[in-house]
């Protein structure tokens, strides 16, 4: 569970850490713990002028998260407003579900304490840390697991310009020559393919050139392109609506 | 010692993860399980009767030599081992519901979270707590998300029924039957 | 056994490497060289008198617990510290390609990636996650490679439909819509 943030004063009851909140459920608890209020009958006009207070001292009032609750409570301060009908039996609550998302998400607060303490705990009871090397032996089966081989399929589609850049580039990328040469071909043919443009036995600087003018022509609308299946053919296109230059 | 203990001793030794009945058997295919169980209990009451630095630990449906709790910080200030980072309190809240109601999707997660949780659920499947488990019927076929042997590694727990149970919480007004709460454990 | 000598032993357990005198002197700073030296050969008694699986063996530079010789044979042959091992980053990185692009040939793999990944695909096929499937048309007519049913059992899923999409991965660099996805570059 969050750790409280401490009023420094009844006067500033929301001087409190940024990073203080898990998300607005966190945070309305909070507010409804501090001011000891019945969860089932929370009085909505109130609290939900607290949470809009707290969100702008918080900085969160553009976190699209905090924001949703904060209409939430709005609109369920309208509904309240609302005349009731005579047979009570007929009412809901339009507190109701809110009441039921803060009661399942006080258990899950609850349980992250205990998982919190719990690690916390066997944290200070070490396993091994050295294994002795073992004579030579027929190899140990493999496994591969669905979260590994979509890490791969990430990691693959990521490319991570930065990264090679930073190991193997022998020189640097030059983006605008790579721009004048997809422009020219472009002004050739109507369509190109990835590895026309990047021309033979390219380098790995060569081909990051080329990829980093594609999405920017992209970005820019001068060219578009396609992809029809995955890891398929790149194809690139001059844009229909583009001005000839 | 009995042979069979001292064996045992050897194998937890040359493991850096709990050692399942399953495994311990392959190691002394003549010995029965229960003649398991007691070379266990041997080994575990030996370290405890010696005064030793280590005990025979049950976690994550195996067993496991780990250190005693009283020398963490000696041998953590001598750097001898590092202690893993604390996970943050969205991560844990995260573990918690997908603990519970697994296997879950990720949109389920953010409604009872109320918050995105994209980010958080990559860093626990690269952390190897939570992992795809499989896919949802219905619209879009979602993937689905479980908790993994080594959440229950980092609980030093044996299963997750050793998780508290939902109505032993503290939380006094259970939610409506219908809108079932955390799941059914 | 003396308190001095249990800390040791947690040392060493949970150390990665050899501890050296030096080491274990940061661990109890309140100890003599020479009170270290006598702990070490307490724990190291202790463990030949008690008939334990493990002794304290001094190496080069220090000491170690290490499992005694007479259990190593069985411990190897249970096959207790080779757990399934995972797939190297390369391989997961080759089949992954494989299995969304299927049937593909080693030139295509070796395009995307941008290494050689004939030894990769060799040790894929070895371990039955990847065969031929045909022959491409065209110069050469260059083998084809699939994966292979194996793959299905170990991640779990009944076909290759029940692989995330594409567009359900979390890419960190995403392209810009239009531009579908980084693919064949």
């Amino acid at each position: 569970m969050t750790v409280w943030p401490t009023s420094t004063s009844t006067d500033a009851p929301f001087v409190v850490r940024l990073d203080a909140f898990s998300g607005p459920l966190d945070l309305l608890l909070h507010l409804i713990r501090e001011q000891e209020i019945d969860i089932a009958d929370i009085p909505i006009a109130t609290v939900a002028d607290q949470f809009l207070d707290a969100i702008d001292v918080l900085g969160l009032n553009e976190a699209a998260d905090y924001l949703e609750m904060a209409a939430q409570l709005l609109r369920i301060k309208i509904q309240m407003l609302l005349p009731q009908p005579f047979d009570d039996d007929e009412w809901e609550d339009p507190r109701a579900e809110l009441v039921r998302r803060l009661l399942e998400y006080e258990q899950v607060c609850e349980v992250a304490g205990w998982f919190a303490q719990q690690s916390s705990e066997h944290a200070d009871r070490f396993p091994r840390g050295w294994l002795p090397e073992l004579p030579e032996q027929p190899p140990p089966p493999v496994t591969v697991t669905l979260d590994e081989l979509l890490t791969a399929v990430e990691q693959l589609l990521a490319v991570m310009p930065e990264a090679v850049l930073h190991r193997v580039v022998p020189r640097p990328l030059d983006v605008e020559a790579a721009t004048r040469r997809i422009s020219a071909l472009l002004e050739e043919r109507e369509r190109i393919g990835f590895w026309d443009v990047v021309g033979e036995s390219p380098t790995i600087a060569d081909v990051l050139s080329m990829l980093i003018a594609i999405l920017e022509l992209a970005r820019l609308g001068r060219l578009r392109v396609t992809q029809r299946k995955p890891f398929g053919k790149v194809g690139i296109k001059r844009a229909p609506a583009r001005a000839t230059a | 010692m009995h042979p069979l203990a001292q064996l045992l001793e050897a194998a937890f030794f040359s493991a850096a993860q709990p050692l399942s009945l399953d495994e311990l058997a392959r190691l002394a295919p003549d010995a029965t399980r229960d003649e398991i169980r007691t070379a266990c209990e041997e080994l575990r009451e030996h370290y405890a009767r010696d005064g030793h630095g280590v005990e025979l630990a049950e976690v994550a449906d195996g067993f496991q030599i780990l250190t005693r709790r009283a020398f963490a910080d000696a041998i953590a200030e001598a750097h001898i081992v590092r202690r893993p980072r604390k996970l943050s309190m969205p991560a844990l809240e995260t573990l918690a519901v997908i603990a519970y109601r697994q296997p879950v999707s990720r949109a389920e997660i953010e409604d009872i979270r109320g918050v995105g949780v994209e980010s958080v659920l990559r860093s626990l499947q690269e952390r190897g707590l939570v992992e795809v488990v499989g896919r949802a019927e219905g619209l879009g076929r979602p993937l689905l998300y479980g908790t993994t042997a080594a959440l229950l590694e980092l609980l030093g727990v044996r299963t997750l029924e050793e998780l508290p149970r939902l109505d032993e919480l503290s939380v006094a007004l259970r939610p409506p039957a219908e809108a079932g709460g955390l799941g059914e454990m």
